[in-house]
């Protein structure tokens, strides 16, 4: 099994979510993370303070799959995340080892 | 309803009307050779007292009550620009008002707009004393002036609802300016202007403000979001509220103040200013109750933000109807038009298809127009009110007298709101960029961000 | 202490108190023949100025006031139905008072209650005035049953805080309805319907509502935490504050808002009001700082959650005692009082047993019968007081009577809660179901949720 | 400015004045004979009305207002601890005024501060009555002790924004006893206890407290800076607000509170408060536009902290003019003060070097400064205001005086605060350590955190 | 040594903190999430519009540890962690080629 | 390629952001969390309930990084975020499969 861990744009999540549901993935978590890369960020002035914000809100999507779905599911985001501007985000995957369901204690494939 | 000058200067005025309206420009000159004969009038600290009071509660419905009504209901993001926006718009007409807000509004001129005698308030002391409703009691003028200048206010702060997440911000202050000048400024003299201002001289009863300031606004919101367009987004993203608490805090700070509104505007601390306590009180309590009766049966579940909302539905309908009406009568109005609110943010908003994206049409606009009819029929002495406006005999004919101020307040308010808007449109431009709009227009129009761990 | 009738009528009503409890169906007719020959009342519109602004000062300290104080110190998926119930109980007792409330409590009738014939304020005009403490001067009607009112509306709402995160929505209206019923406007009239009322007749020192709203409403909070049953996790869980910001705002407005409810209880604005002034703050700050002081001493750190329920905790003492004692006197109270509260929510908290979620009982409880007892040390012209209730001679003697009235509004109100909410368990059940409570009542009984990102 | 003896003993003191400051000390002997062929004071309801509500107006303006402007500023993990100090020094503070900050600031004695003879507040009753500023005009006694100590009580609080941060608990009550003692007392004695008042006697006009209140706690809190040293991490780490919304609603009541300050101040329900009122409103307004202005010119965006900042801004720098100068001037002042407090905030703070975390000399010190300047300047009748002091007739005389009186307060009220200070570091040490400092004094000095999902 | 994500019902947390610090677990970091899966999530409404919330919110806790300890907390989970209905989560193991600890630059298994 | 994982102290974001864009890392993503370890926690009061606080507010940054960055990477963590003191928190490193940009589709190296 393979953990698919994406950042994309926030407002990207619902249609994220949609198309990897569409190609079958069957679950997901997702949190609130801050990004730090080649899109720029902006100043914030407080009185005389001025901040610059190099992190900017982005969202991070884990979503652990059998890897028979895997190729599907990177189309997936790949479709529904890009806009083609700087910022859009990364995939990366790496492998799982184990996978259990806490409350049948399924594992692997039959815990997904 | 409002008069600032003398009983007896009034009914000087009326014949004078009766020339006709052109003959209107010479009227200041007429008032000012009657007033010589006018009696003196009394001042009684008492009434200062409620109306300095009543002043500062309609400051406190806008900052922080309206801003925060308003920009709980909004994405985190946005949140900043609509405090903005409500704080700049009411900063921005106090200072307009003192200038020439007050004298084009409330000092002689014709049957639609006053004239420049009091311009920069000129003439007008600390002992000067404008008129009550009661013969021989006078206020300081200084403290009337302020307590209309939080009517204009606060009446220009609750179009922004309409805008909300996507407008720029400097498009919200030259609209304002304009929509002030061109809108607000010659309703309010046509509707409380007495005896010459042309709904007031017509018999509209409108006690503190349903078609001044309610009406007045919720259309020109309307016409705001027909002219910027849709939110990016909307019905795709979600657009949950970022902060209910602060919309219910909202809420309880405009029921608190509105007090000031309405029963402030009897201008005397007495029995007139009790029933309009006492109706806006009741009013506002049935309308809660009532929103959360229907959002109970329709939906299942009665919602704080319903309750909220119900509050405000039933603020704005009785603010027309508060001096004229009996308690129970304010119920039935609070009652009536909360339900007809709940229409107004879900049926009616459907058919509209406008992202009005705080209902101020919808909230404003309709409570604000049932208000105005009811008033009509619950001011009659039979349903427990205190009678019809002047010259007005009959529940039908007063009715149709609401429904004529109803119509020339959307009419002139629609008008003046969409050549403004397309002026602001082709000097600055209304909205932001879409960029800027995704990004939120507190970083993008301001620089800040509300919150931080 | 309150009297709506007219001076001359009380003495009248003394001699037929005489006759006896059994007669006392009769005393209405007596009261209506009586009050042909009274003198004329005459309104002051500094009287008014200042009830109308205490009277907004009551609905403030309940919406948004109570509301955040209990709903900061919820977790924040329970935040919104605290906030709901605040309100829509308010409102529902608002309604409820115009209708039958103001008339039970606050018209002729016998010993425990009053009688129907206001009964949807019947009679009363914008030109009616109520009797105050000064013979001759009178408020109007409107005005006093608004006052009024908002006293119902804020005991009903303080209930709901020993019922938290757990309570049905539809549970609380069912009971509050029944308990404003057949507790609060028994007592209500038993304590302040002069002079029959069966405290009033008795002395029972009590100038804002001790007894009738904190002790009438702590004693109803914990028996119903008893019924409840304990939350979900209790002990287990962490159930921290989840916004300590907004109960500092909720016990600040409460603070601000009881002068109207103290100083209003004066009915008039003079020096008596001024007395009632400077009891509350200072009573307050001296609360604060007994709190913050115990806290530092047993437990090493003085916190926020700790001034602001010490703060709620010398208002609650101070309401019964801010009539009659002098500021020397107050400073006492509030301290004693705030320092037996820490006792409340701590050592009693852990005997009782009870989830008391937001300590109704352990602030309004026992700063309340505390308060009402130290009235009637502290009243005592020798300890700077103004001197004991009608009849009564010596600080003994008082403090029985105080105790009197404690011990029959804990009776009362207590059997009555009982009844009422073994009625409602029946009818409608008290708790959400377990699945729901876990998942917050915002969500399961409301549909939102408060924050978003 | 405010005078609490009879008019008539005015004068008397007058000669005494005379005779020299040697002799000042025999002064209350004086006065207290004169008081006998007083003429006596008459109380009017609706003077009492509307004191009552300006000070609990300014108590709002304290909590929440001033916390929440305040502790919106901060990191989320300090916010409870400014919540804890504004509290708990108000608090603090008028359990001190009554037992001696009344008696010494307003009771006889010499120029430099009062007597001892209304120490806990003896003799004073709910009938007692102080001189407003129109001859034979009272207002309950209490009524003012309250009003005053709540100018008193915010006046400390104000210094601790200067102090966030890093502070230690104990050290902020400690040094405030301190300087209240010793700095608020005298100043408040010298501006306002005619006529023997060291200010008062030279003309010093200063209506609601510039100097006594904003000047003296702005350089107290600027000292308080340099004492501490700054922020660990101050110019590395964000030290963003962690609330705007917060900050808003604090500034947004402290505007609306305000009006209990300077239309309080006039202790009478007249046109000399609708004056106060109009000033205050249009002068706030016009500092709300004139800071925004100034930041979209230099920085490319107007912020809402901006705005809040500007608000503020504009009613420091009113607050000693607002019963002299005329609304035109008050736009004038409010716009002037409003960009001299941007340059306050960024240039003269770069300049100072101190870390004043919440810009308490930047606003209230430099806002107070030139207001108290020029009040000297539109007070002149040519430019619409009222007057000069007593005995001043030219502008250059006036705003001489008025710059001494800044004078005084700066050097009087800094050199209290570096011995009060450094007598506190000693006994208490003024700082937490670092770790409790890296931690937050929320969790390290009050053992609770703030917010919770 | 392996890194045990699990993602659970927030209210279990404690239990599960206690459950594997009882096996000898020495450290843990925890974030909040929102998890999409079978469990249904319900529908929010504001005025007229209505928001079918998918995410519910759930805490994942990741753990580093050695390889001998992965059964015993991996059933110190399991036993907290269950409540037997629908949403109770899951636990994906992963390997982890490297741990230090940064105070000490201690590596691997004394960094735990 | 390599996902550097590590929790640091809150104050140390911009430390440590600063020493990894020194040595080349290219982009970052950073998340709250709270940490369970040998750093002891707090107690918290409210009224007579008292709270044992044993997680402290920490924040994870993830980077992915080419394997031949990862020395340099490491050192620079360890330089910026380390104190001395219990609590400075830990490196997790492990093994990433595939990196894609999603803006651009481009793999592996070139994504970062
Ligand atoms: N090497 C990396 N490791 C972890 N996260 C990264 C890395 N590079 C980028 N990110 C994440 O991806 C987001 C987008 O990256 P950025 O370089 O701004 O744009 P793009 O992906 O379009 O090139 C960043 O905000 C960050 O959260
Ligand atoms: N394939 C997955 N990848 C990542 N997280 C998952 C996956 N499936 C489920 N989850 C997480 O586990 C939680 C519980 O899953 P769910 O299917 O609702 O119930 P259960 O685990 O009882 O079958 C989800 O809310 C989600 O956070
Ligand atoms: N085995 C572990 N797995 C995951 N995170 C851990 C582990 N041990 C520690 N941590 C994280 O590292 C932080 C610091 O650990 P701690 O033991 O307190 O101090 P130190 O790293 O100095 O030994 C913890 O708060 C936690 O977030």
């Amino acid at each position: 099994m393979k953990l698919i861990s994406c950042i994309i744009r926030p407002y990207k999540l619902d249609e994220v979510r949609e198309a990897l549901t569409q190609v079958g993935v069957s679950g997901l978590t997702v949190s609130e993370v801050r990004g730090f890369g080649r899109q720029k960020g902006h100043t914030e002035l407080y009185r005389g303070a001025e901040y610059t914000v190099d992190f900017l809100p982005k969202i991070k999507i884990e979503a652990v799959v059998p890897a028979e779905l895997l190729d599907g599911a990177l189309d997936a985001i790949l479709q529904s995340a890009r806009t083609g501007s700087v910022g859009d985000g990364k995939i990366f995957v790496s492998a799982v080892e184990q996978v259990i369901r806490i409350r049948t204690g399924d594992l692997d494939a039959d815990a997904l | 309803m409002k008069d600032i000058k003398l009983f007896r200067d009034m009914r000087k005025g009326w014949a004078i009307l009766a020339i006709g309206l052109l003959l209107s420009l010479l009227a200041p000159l007429a008032w000012a050779q009657a007033a010589v004969a006018a009696p003196p009038l009394v001042m009684h600290k008492g009434d200062v007292a409620w109306m300095l009071t009543s002043t500062l509660l309609v400051l406190m419905m806008t900052v922080p009550g309206l801003a925060l009504f308003y920009g709980g209901l909004l994405r985190s993001k946005n949140v900043l620009s609509m405090l903005m926006q409500v704080m700049t718009v009411f900063s921005m007409i106090v200072v307009l008002w003192v200038i020439y807000g007050y004298t084009l509004a409330f000092n002689g001129g014709n049957a639609f707009i006053g004239n420049f005698d009091k311009l920069f308030l000129k003439g007008i002391t600390k002992d000067s004393l404008a008129a009550t409703f009661s013969a021989g009691v006078g206020l300081p003028e200084y403290v009337f002036v302020m307590f209309q200048a939080t009517f204009a206010g606060i009446t220009c702060a609750l179009i922004v609802g309409a805008l909300a997440e996507r407008v720029r911000f400097r498009a919200v202050l030259a609209f304002t300016a304009l929509w002030f000048t061109f809108a607000y400024l010659p309703i309010a003299h046509m509707v409380w202007y007495g005896p010459s201002g042309f709904m007031f001289a017509r018999g509209v009863l409108d006690f503190a403000g349903g078609t001044v300031v309610h009406i007045n606004a919720g259309i020109a919101g309307l016409v705001g979001a027909y002219m910027l367009g849709p939110r990016l987004g909307l019905g795709r993203e979600s657009m949950k509220p970022h902060s209910v608490t602060f919309t219910m805090i909202g809420a309880s700070l405009l029921w608190v103040g509105w007090f000031g509104f309405n029963a402030g505007s009897n201008l005397e601390a007495n029995g007139g200013a009790g029933l309009a306590f006492i109706n806006t009180m009741v009013a506002t309590a049935a309308a809660v109750l009532s929103w959360l009766a229907v959002e109970a049966i329709t939906k299942g579940k009665p919602s704080m933000v319903g309750g909220a909302s119900g509050a405000v539905a039933g603020l704005v309908a009785i603010t027309p109807a508060c001096g004229t009406v009996g308690p129970m009568g304010a119920i039935a109005i609070g009652a009536l038009a909360s339900a007809a609110c709940v229409w107004g943010v879900t049926g009616l908003k459907k058919i509209l298809k406008a992202d009005d994206a705080l209902d101020v049409f919808g909230v404003h606009g309709v409570g604000g127009i049932l208000g105005a009819i009811l008033t009509g029929v619950f001011s009659a002495p039979i349903l427990g009110g205190t009678g019809f406006g002047a010259g007005i005999t009959t529940m039908a004919q007063q009715v149709g007298v609401q429904a004529l101020g109803v119509g020339i307040t959307l009419a002139w308010s629609g008008g003046v709101s969409l050549l403004a808007y397309f002026i602001v449109k082709q000097v600055f431009g209304l909205r932001v960029s879409a960029e800027a709009e995704r990004e939120g227009l507190d970083i993008s129009s301001h620089g800040e961000s509300a919150y931080e761990a």
